[in-house]
C-alpha cells in the first residue's frame, strides 16, 4: 500500500489528488485540494503552489506526511495567450453633411426642408430672412427664449419649418411653439453646422423610425438630385436607417463614407507554405486561411500595427518564462472573431455613434521546453519525498475523464480554460493525442466588454459568469428567463431600474443603457463565437481524419465547464455530429475538476501493478 | 494559565512591561514573550492566537492605569479583559445591539445576562444594564416598525 | 450670453393640500419650507426660479409631467424627498432644500436611503439641476439613467461649510410644525433685463 | 458673479481694494454669530451655568439640571467621567483660580488633574473662557500627557494605488511621523492598501504605528488580524440627537472601546467643535460647550485618547469670530482631563497660506501628543480624507518653522538620497511580498516610478480588477500580520520583517494601550507613564536640544559657515 499524490499545475489553479495504491494497482481516492497556481505554468515558481496543494490535501485526511510515497506532476506545457482587437471600419462625415444621431428625446414630428439660419437673425429687423428656414440654435439659449423667438417670428410671417438645437431642449421648445415643427437636439458641435445651406430635418413619432431621409429617393426628392447625385448620397441614407431623427445638409462637397481601415497583415506559416491575410478581411477569411496552412508553424504580424504588437508581446512573455530566445518562440494558433464596437463618428457634429466592425484576435504560444522536472526536484526537496513528472497533461486529463460515470473509450475531453481551449482524445486502443487552441474565457470577457462599451473588465467578467435580471421595482425583479421574483426586503437603491447581474454576492448593476435582452444576446453570442467554435475546431484536430462523427463521448473539463450555460451551448453545437457531450464528474464526485491529478494517480497505479 | 501573578500591585516604574517586567507576560496560549521570535514565525510554531493579548495582561495594565490615577482607563481594561473570551463576531453583534433603537429592553438584558453568566463579564454586563435603563428613559429602545 | 432675456423670479401659489398623484407618468418636486419664499437663491446664488425651472424642464423634456409641493413641517431633506415620493404617482420625487442640496427618492425606499444624493450644494448649477430633473423622469419611466456625475471640491469646506450650516439653521426657523404638505403652482416672471 | 446692480450705480473700486479682493483669504467663508442656535464658538449666554450636587455618592444635579432632566450625555458624564468624591470641592474653586493653575508653573500637572477630574462641562468652559490664546498655549505646554511631542501623517492615493501608499508611508516614517493613517476611495481596496501602509511604515522607520480608517467592522477586523496597529475614526457627538443620528450612543461607543482593548489594539475617539451645529442640532449651545461634553464622554468611556480640533468641521469654527481660539481650547481641555490629544490640523482649512499656518501655531508651539492628526504625507490631490491643512508641498516650510522657532513639530529634513533609498526599498519589499503571497504583481516599472514619483499621476495604472480580487483573497485566505512577517522574511527583507514582528509583539504586552503611547525607533513604548509631562516652568519639560535639535537645524539649503561657497546637509 502506497500513498501517492497527483498534482496538476494549471494556468490558474493547482489541483491535488491523494490516493492509496494497492499492490494490485487498486486505487482508493482519499481526497482532493485546490490552490492557486504560483508563477507561470511550467516554471519552477510552480513549486510553492504544488507543495501547498500537497500539504492541503494531506491535512484534509490527517497527519500522514511521513508515509507519503510519491508526488506525481503533470508534464505541463507553458501556454501563453494574448488578445488584441482591431477596429476595421470607420464612418467619416466630411464637410458637415449629416447629423444622423439619435437624441433620446427629439421634438415634434414630420419633415422640414429649408435653408439653415442662426436664431440670432430672427431677432431685430430680420433683414435677409426669407423662404423656408431651418433655425439653428447655439449653446446658451434658454428654451423659453428659443420658443418665444420662434413664435414671434412665425407670427410675423417668417416660415420656420424646423430647428436644430445644441442643448437637450427639443421637447421643451416644441411644447411651447404655436406652430409645431420637427426639432432635433443635443447637437454638440452645432457651431459647425454650415449656414445658408439647404437642409432637411426629419423626426419620427416615438417608437417609429424616419422614412424620408433614410431612403435614397426620398433624399433625391428633397434635394432635387439627378441619378448620379442620388447614387452618391446613398451611403447617407443607409447610415440614417433605423434612426428616430436626422438632419441632412446639402453642401457642395459633403459626404459620408464607410471606410475600411487597414488593420495590418497576418503572415501565417505552416504546411510548407506562407499565406498572408489582411486583418480587415474579417474573421471568416482569417480562419479560412488558418485552416489552409494547418498545422500552423508560426504567425507574424505586420510591425507597427496592433496585431504585430500583440504577437510580439506574446512572444516576449514566453521568452521571459522559458529563457528561450524570441526567435525560437512560435505561435501555434490564432482565433479571429468578428465583433462590433460602438465608436463615435469622425467628423460628426453631435457625437453620433456608429456600430463599427472590428476583429478580435487571440493568439497562443506553447513550448516544449517545460521545466517541470525542476519543479519536481523542488517539491521532492521541500516535502522530503520522491517526486517525478508522471505524464503529459492531455493524456492524463482523458484518463481522469474516464472516471466520470457513463463514459467509455474512445473519449475526448475539452478543457475550457482562461487563455486556451484544450482538447485530447483517448482512442479505444489507448493512444492519446492532444491540442491547444487559442481563445477561451478571457476573449469572451473582452468581447462582452467592448460590445457593451462597458470599459470595465470587472463588470464584463461578472456579466459573463452569472445570469441577468432587471430590477423592476424595489420589491421585484425579472430574471432573464422571464420569471419574476418577489423579495420581502426592499432591494438596494443602486440597482433600482437597472439591468443587474445575479452574482452569489448579490445584485450588481450593469452600467449600460442596453436592455436585458441585448446584454444577454451579446453574452451568449460571445460565448458561442469563442467556445462553440473552438470546441469544434479543437475536436477536429484530434478526431481521426478530422471526423467528428468518429467521436462518441466528449467530456467538458476546466473552470468554464462550471459555467451556467457554456456546457449546454457546446452540447447543442456538437449534437448534430451525434456526440454525447456533458460536463465531467471526476470520480463521480469532483465535477469537472481534478481530472489530470487523478489521471496521474491512475497511470501510476497501472504502471506499478 | 501559567502566568505568574505579581504579589504586589504594579506601579508606574514597571512600565513598559515589555521592557521592565517581561517575565509577567504570557500569550493567551501560555508562551512567554521571549518565544515570539522570528525563528518561531518561520517554522510555523506561532499562530495568530500567540499575538493576542491575554486577559491577565489586561489586568496588569489596569493596575498600571490605576497607579497612574486613571480609574476610567483601568475600568476599560478590566472590561476588555472580560471580553477577550468573546469571539470577534459576537463582539460586533453586541456592539450593533447597543446602537440606538436597535434592541428592546429585554434583548439588552439578555445580552447583559449572557455577558455575566456565560462569559463571567460582570463589569461589561453592568454597562449594558445601564444602557438598557437609559435607553428606556430616553426612548432609544427598538420601536415597532413605523414611518 | 446670447439669450436676450433678463432674470426670472418665481412665486409659489398654494392651491390646496398636497394629495397622492394618480398618474404613473408624474414626478413630484418637493421643496423645503423656505424655498422660493424666505429664501430666493441657493448657497451659490442660483435663483430658486432657475432651480425649479431647470428641474421641471428636465422632467418635461423626457415627456413626463411634474407636480410641485411644498413640505412645511420639516427641513430634513430625506424626509422632504421621501414624502414627495409617497405623494408621487410614479413613486419618484426630487427633494430640494433652499441652499440647493438635492435628493432623488423613491416611495418604497427606507426614508434614510435615496436613489441619488447631491450633498455638495455649492457645486450645483443650472445644468446639474436640469440633469437631476431628467433622471427623475427617466426613473419614473422605468428607464436606467446614468447617475448624474457628482463633483467634489476639497476647498468647498473653508468657503461654504459655515454658510451651509447657517442656511440650514435658517431653514429650520421656517418650519411650521403640524402643517401638512401643500400643492403649489409656480408662476415664473421675467424681470426686465 | 451676481452683478444685478445696474452699471451706473456700481461704486468704483480702488486698485488696492481689487488687489485685496483677489487675495486667497477672501475665498474663505465667514459668517456672523447666531448664539441662539449654537452658531457661536465659545462665548454664549445660552450655555448652562456650572453647578453640581452629590447625594448618596451620586451626582444628582449637573450644570443646572436635575437628574430627571438629564439627557444621555449628562447621564454618562455624571456616572462615569466626573469624580464624585472630589467634585463638590473642585467646583467650589473659582474659575479664575483654576485658569491660573493651568498657566502657573508652580502648580504641577498632577495638581491640576486633581481638580479637573471633578469639574463639570460648564465649569470647564467657564475656566477656558477666561484664557486667551497665549494662555491656552501655556496650559497646553504643561497639560499635554506625553512629554515628547509627536506628529501623525496621512498616506493615501487618489487611485488607491498600494505602491504609492507604501512608498509615501516609508518617506513619511523616515521624516518622523510616529503614526500613519490611510483610507480608501474604493473600500474594497482596503486590505491591500492597509498592508502597503504597514510595510512602507516599517521600511521607513521601525515602530511606526499604522491605521486604516473604515467602517467599524472592517477596521476592527484589520486590527484584529494585525494588519493595522491602532484605530481612530470612532466618532462621538455633543448632543444626544446628533449622537443618535450617527447611530451610536455613549454606551455603544464605550463597549467598542473595550472591544479594541480586548484585542490589544490602541484606540482613540474622534470629535470636534462645529459638528453638532453643522448637523443642525446644537440645541442652542456653543460649539466648545458641546465639544467639552464629548471630551468628558470619552474620558468616562475609559478610552485613552481623543482626536479633536474640529477635524472635518473646521470650516464652521473657522468662519466664526474667535473660532480658532475655541479649537485651541478644545485641544487644551482634552489634555487637561488627561487624555491623549491628536490635535487636528488635518483637514483643508483655508485658501490662505497665512491662515493655515496661524491656525496650527497653538498646537505646534506648545507641542501636543500629535500636532497634526493627519499631516498629508501625499500631495493633497491624493488625500482621501478630503485634503489636509498641510501636505507634502509644505514639508520644507514646516521644517523651517521648526528651526526658526526651535520647536519640535515631529518632522525633520531628510536628504534626498535617503528618501529615494527608502522609497525604492518600500516598493521592492511590497513587490516581493505581493509575489510571495500570490497577490497582483508589482512590476519593475512601478518600483522605478514609485521611487521618483510625487503624486498618483506619476505611477503606471494598475489592473484594478486584479487588485480587487487580490484584496478579496487577503480576506478570504485569512492573511494576518504574521503572514506578512513570514513573507518579508522569506523574500530577504529580514529587517522589515523584524520591525513588523516587533510591532505585533507589542500587542501581547498591551503597553501601547496606555495613554499617549507610541513606539520609539528602539521599539520602547513611550507613554504618559514613562514619559510623563513634567513641565514646571522655563528650563523644564520637553526642550528641543541636543541631538534632536542638531537634526532640526538641517534644511534643504543651509550655507556652510566654514566654506560659504558650499552648503551643509
Amino acid at each position: 500500500m502506497r500513498l501517492v499524490v497527483g498534482v496538476d499545475v494549471g494556468n490558474t489553479t493547482t489541483e491535488a489528488c491523494l490516493a492509496r495504491v494497492g499492490p494490485e494497482g487498486a486505487v482508493a481516492y482519499l481526497g482532493t485540494a485546490l490552490m492557486r497556481t504560483t508563477g507561470v505554468k511550467g516554471t519552477p515558481e510552480n513549486a510553492d503552489g504544488a507543495v501547498a496543494a500537497v500539504r492541503a490535501v494531506l491535512a484534509r485526511v490527517g497527519p500522514v506526511t511521513d508515509q507519503l510515497h510519491a508526488v506525481l506532476l503533470n508534464e505541463a506545457t507553458p501556454v501563453i495567450s494574448g488578445l488584441a482587437m482591431e477596429t476595421i471600419t470607420e464612418t467619416i462625415i466630411t464637410e458637415s453633411t449629416m447629423i444622423g444621431h439619435n437624441p433620446a428625446t427629439p421634438g415634434g414630428v414630420g419633415l422640414g426642408v429649408g435653408v439653415t439660419v442662426p436664431i440670432g437673425e430672427l431677432l431685430g429687423d430680420r433683414r435677409g430672412v426669407e423662404g423656408s428656414l431651418i433655425v439653428v440654435v447655439p449653446h446658451g439659449w434658454d428654451f423659453d427664449d428659443v420658443a418665444a423667438t420662434l413664435n414671434a417670428a412665425v407670427r410675423d410671417g417668417v416660415d420656420v419649418v424646423a430647428a436644430v438645437l445644441a442643448g437637450d431642449d427639443a421637447v421643451l421648445v416644441t411644447n411651447r411653439l404655436e406652430k409645431p415643427i420637427p426639432v432635433v437636439d443635443e447637437v454638440a458641435a452645432v457651431e459647425k453646422v454650415p449656414m445658408g445651406m439647404l437642409a432637411a430635418v426629419e423626426v419620427a413619432a416615438p417608437g417609429r423610425t424616419i422614412r424620408t431621409l433614410s431612403n435614397s429617393y426620398g433624399l433625391a426628392t428633397v434635394f432635387a438630385l439627378d441619378p448620379a447625385q442620388t447614387r452618391q448620397v446613398s451611403p447617407v441614407a443607409r447610415a440614417l436607417t433605423g434612426n428616430r431623427s436626422a438632419v441632412v445638409i446639402r453642401t457642395p462637397t459633403g459626404d459620408v463614407t464607410d471606410r475600411l481601415i487597414p488593420a495590418g497583415v497576418l503572415e501565417l506559416r505552416g504546411a510548407g507554405r506562407t499565406l498572408r491575410v489582411e486583418v480587415d478581411a474579417g474573421a471568416d477569411e482569417i480562419m479560412a486561411t488558418v485552416s489552409r496552412v494547418a498545422p500552423l508553424d508560426d504567425v507574424h504580424g505586420e510591425p507597427g500595427t496592433h496585431v504585430g504588437g500583440m504577437l510580439a508581446q506574446v512572444r516576449d512573455t514566453m521568452t521571459d518564462v522559458t529563457g528561450q530566445p524570441a526567435s525560437e518562440i512560435a505561435i501555434h494558433d490564432v482565433l479571429a472573431v468578428d465583433t462590433i464596437v460602438p465608436a463615435e463618428v469622425r467628423g460628426g457634429l453631435a457625437g453620433e455613434v456608429a456600430q463599427e466592425h472590428a476583429v478580435a484576435l487571440a493568439a497562443m504560444v506553447s513550448t516544449d521546453r517545460s521545466r517541470m522536472q525542476a519543479v519536481a526536484d523542488l517539491v521532492a526537496d521541500r516535502l522530503g519525498t520522491s517526486a517525478g513528472v508522471g505524464g503529459v497533461e492531455g493524456a492524463m486529463a482523458v484518463r481522469g475523464a474516464l472516471t466520470t460515470p457513463g463514459v467509455d473509450r474512445p473519449v475526448a475531453v475539452i478543457d475550457l480554460g482562461g487563455g486556451s481551449t484544450d482538447a485530447a482524445l483517448l482512442t479505444a486502443s489507448g493512444e492519446t493525442t492532444a491540442v491547444h487552441v487559442a481563445g477561451a474565457g478571457e476573449l469572451v470577457t473582452k468581447l462582452i466588454d467592448s460590445e457593451l462599451a462597458l470599459d470595465n473588465r470587472e463588470v464584463a467578467e461578472s456579466v459573463k459568469r452569472h445570469p441577468l435580471g432587471k430590477v423592476e421595482s424595489f420589491f421585484h425583479l425579472r430574471h432573464e428567463d422571464g420569471t419574476v421574483e418577489f423579495v420581502d426586503e426592499p432591494l438596494p437603491p443602486h440597482v433600482f431600474a437597472r439591468v443587474v447581474v445575479m452574482t452569489p454576492e448579490g445584485l450588481v448593476p450593469v452600467p449600460t443603457r442596453h436592455s436585458l435582452d441585448a446584454v444577454r444576446r451579446v453574452r451568449r453570442e460571445a460565448k458561442r463565437r469563442v467556445f462553440c467554435v473552438n470546441a469544434v475546431r479543437a475536436l477536429r484536430q484530434v478526431a481521426p481524419q478530422g471526423n467528428l462523427r468518429a467521436l462518441d463521448f466528449v467530456v467538458l473539463l476546466g473552470g468554464s465547464a462550471l459555467d451556467f450555460e457554456i456546457p449546454d451551448m457546446i452540447a447543442d453545437a456538437l449534437a448534430p455530429h451525434g456526440i454525447v457531450c456533458g460536463t465531467g464528474n471526476i470520480h463521480g464526485s469532483e465535477g469537472p475538476r481534478n481530472a489530470v491529478a487523478s489521471g496521474l494517480v491512475d497511470a501510476y497505479a497501472e504502471e506499478s501493478a | 494559565m501559567t502566568q505568574s501573578t505579581p504579589t504586589t500591585p504594579l506601579g508606574p516604574s514597571d512600565y513598559p512591561l515589555s521592557v521592565n517586567r517581561p517575565e509577567l507576560l504570557r500569550t493567551p496560549t501560555g508562551k512567554p514573550l521571549s518565544d515570539l521570535t522570528m525563528d518561531a514565525v518561520v517554522s510555523g510554531e506561532l499562530t495568530g492566537d500567540d499575538l493576542r493579548i491575554a486577559p491577565e495582561t489586561l489586568q496588569l495594565q489596569a493596575q498600571l492605569a490605576d497607579a497612574s490615577d486613571r480609574p476610567q482607563l483601568a475600568s476599560n481594561f478590566r472590561r476588555a479583559a472580560e471580553m477577550t473570551a468573546i469571539p470577534d463576531a459576537e463582539v460586533l453583534e453586541m456592539y450593533n445591539a447597543l446602537r440606538p433603537r436597535a434592541s428592546s429592553k429585554e434583548q439588552l438584558l439578555a445580552i447583559a445576562e449572557r455577558l455575566e453568566g456565560h462569559y463571567g463579564a460582570a463589569e461589561s454586563g453592568v454597562v449594558v444594564r445601564e444602557a438598557a435603563e437609559v435607553y428606556e428613559r430616553r426612548n432609544l429602545l427598538a420601536r415597532p416598525e413605523q414611518d | 450670453m446670447t439669450t436676450p432675456a433678463g432674470d426670472r423670479t418665481v412665486s409659489l401659489r398654494e392651491v390646496g393640500p398636497a394629495r397622492r398623484g394618480t398618474r404613473e407618468d408624474e414626478v413630484v418636486v418637493a421643496v423645503s419650507p423656505a424655498f422660493a419664499g424666505h429664501f430666493t437663491k441657493t448657497i451659490v446664488d442660483v435663483p430658486h426660479a432657475e432651480v425649479l425651472r431647470q428641474l421641471l424642464a428636465g422632467i418635461e423634456e423626457q415627456g413626463v409631467t411634474a407636480r410641485v409641493i411644498r413640505v412645511r413641517d420639516t427641513a430634513d431633506l430625506a424626509a422632504i424627498a421621501h414624502l414627495g415620493a409617497k405623494l408621487s404617482g410614479s413613486g419618484i420625487a426630487v427633494g430640494v432644500l433652499s441652499r440647493g442640496t438635492t435628493m432623488l427618492h423613491q416611495k418604497d425606499l427606507p426614508r434614510l436611503s435615496n436613489l441619488e444624493l447631491f450633498p455638495q450644494s455649492p457645486l450645483l448649477d443650472a445644468e446639474v439641476f436640469r440633469k437631476i430633473g431628467s433622471n427623475a423622469a427617466q426613473y419614473a419611466k422605468g428607464e436606467s439613467p446614468e447617475p448624474v456625475p457628482t463633483r467634489n471640491d476639497q476647498m468647498a469646506r473653508p468657503r461654504w461649510q459655515a454658510k451651509a450650516a447657517l442656511l440650514h439653521l435658517k431653514e429650520f426657523e421656517c418650519i411650521e410644525a403640524d402643517r401638512g404638505p401643500v400643492e403649489v403652482e409656480p408662476a415664473f416672471e421675467l424681470s426686465p433685463a | 458673479m451676481t452683478s444685478t446692480q445696474p452699471e451706473a450705480f456700481r461704486r468704483r473700486s480702488s486698485r488696492r481694494t481689487e488687489i485685496l479682493e483677489d487675495r486667497p483669504v477672501n475665498l474663505d467663508g465667514f459668517v456672523e454669530e447666531w448664539p441662539e442656535k449654537g452658531l457661536v464658538a465659545m462665548e454664549s449666554e445660552f450655555d448652562p451655568r456650572p453647578s453640581v450636587r452629590v447625594e448618596d455618592g451620586r451626582i444628582v444635579e449637573l450644570d443646572g439640571k436635575g437628574r430627571g432632566a438629564f439627557d444621555f450625555m449628562d447621564t454618562f458624564i455624571a456616572n462615569h467621567a466626573i469624580d464624585v468624591e472630589t467634585t463638590e470641592a473642585s467646583m467650589a474653586i473659582p474659575s479664575d483660580e483654576i485658569a491660573r493653575m493651568l498657566i502657573d508653573p508652580n502648580v504641577s500637572r498632577r495638581d491640576v488633574l486633581a481638580v479637573s477630574r471633578g469639574l463639570t462641562p460648564a465649569k470647564i468652559l467657564d475656566v477656558v473662557k477666561l484664557m486667551n490664546v497665549v494662555e491656552i498655549m501655556q496650559g497646553m505646554q504643561k497639560m499635554r500627557a506625553r512629554r515628547t511631542p509627536a506628529n501623525q501623517g496621512h498616506s493615501t492615493s487618489a487611485r488607491d494605488n498600494p505602491i504609492q501608499v507604501a512608498v509615501d508611508a516609508a518617506e513619511g516614517a523616515l521624516r518622523g511621523f510616529a503614526e500613519l493613517e490611510t483610507t480608501l476611495g474604493v473600500l474594497r481596496y482596503a486590505p491591500l492598501v492597509a498592508i502597503a501602509l504597514q510595510i512602507g511604515a516599517q521600511v521607513g522607520r521601525g515602530g511606526v504605528l499604522t491605521q486604516c480608517a473604515l467602517e467599524e467592522a472592517t477596521e476592527l477586523e484589520l486590527g484584529m488580524r494585525g494588519i493595522t496597529a491602532y484605530a481612530e475614526t470612532i466618532s462621538i457627538y455633543g448632543t444626544e440627537s446628533v449622537f443618535v443620528d450617527g447611530d451610536d450612543t455613549p454606551w455603544s461607543k464605550a463597549f467598542l472601546a473595550s472591544a479594541y482593548a480586548s484585542r490589544g489594539i490602541k484606540m482613540r475617539f474622534t470629535s470636534g467643535t462645529g459638528s453638532e451645529v453643522q448637523m443642525g442640532n446644537a440645541e442652542g449651545k456653543s460649539m466648545l460647550y458641546l465639544e467639552i461634553r464629548c471630551i468628558l464622554m470619552a474620558k468616562g468611556a475609559g478610552v485613552q485618547g481623543l482626536q479633536n480640533g474640529s477635524i472635518s468641521c473646521i470650516g464652521v469654527p473657522g468662519a466664526m469670530p474667535g473660532g480658532i481660539r475655541a479649537v485651541a481650547a478644545e485641544n487644551l481641555v482634552a489634555s487637561m482631563v488627561d487624555l491623549e490629544c491628536a490635535s487636528g490640523n488635518d483637514q483643508s482649512f483655508s485658501h490662505s497660506a497665512m491662515r493655515r499656518t496661524a491656525r496650527a501655531m497653538p498646537q505646534l508651539l506648545p507641542g501636543t501628543d500629535f500636532v497634526c492628526s493627519g499631516y498629508s504625507g501625499v500631495p493633497n490631490l491624493d488625500n482621501m480624507f478630503a485634503g489636509s491643512n498641510f501636505d507634502t508641498d509644505d514639508y520644507d516650510d514646516w521644517n523651517t518653522i521648526q528651526r526658526d522657532m526651535q520647536v519640535d513639530g515631529g518632522l525633520r529634513h531628510v536628504r534626498e538620497d535617503e528618501i529615494l533609498e527608502a522609497r525604492d526599498k518600500a516598493a521592492r519589499a511590497l513587490q516581493a511580498l505581493f509575489a510571495h503571497l500570490d497577490l497582483p504583481a508589482v512590476t519593475d516599472d512601478e518600483v522605478e516610478a514609485a521611487t521618483y514619483a510625487n503624486s498618483s499621476n506619476d505611477y503606471p495604472l494598475r489592473d484594478v480588477l486584479a487588485d480587487l480580487k487580490g484584496a478579496q483573497s487577503v480576506m478570504d485566505r485569512g492573511l494576518t500580520g504574521l503572514d506578512l512577517v513570514k513573507g518579508l522574511e522569506a523574500t530577504g527583507f529580514h529587517d522589515v520583517a523584524e520591525n513588523l514582528l516587533t510591532v505585533l509583539r507589542q500587542r501581547v504586552s498591551g503597553d501601547l494601550l496606555q495613554t499617549s503611547a507610541i513606539l520609539t525607533p528602539d521599539f520602547v513604548p513611550l507613554s504618559a507613564i514613562n514619559d510623563a509631562n513634567d513641565y514646571a516652568g522655563p528650563g523644564t519639560g520637553y526642550r528641543l536640544q541636543g541631538e534632536r535639535w542638531e537634526q532640526l537645524k538641517k534644511l534643504r539649503h543651509v550655507t556652510s559657515a566654514t566654506n560659504p561657497e558650499t552648503e551643509v546637509g
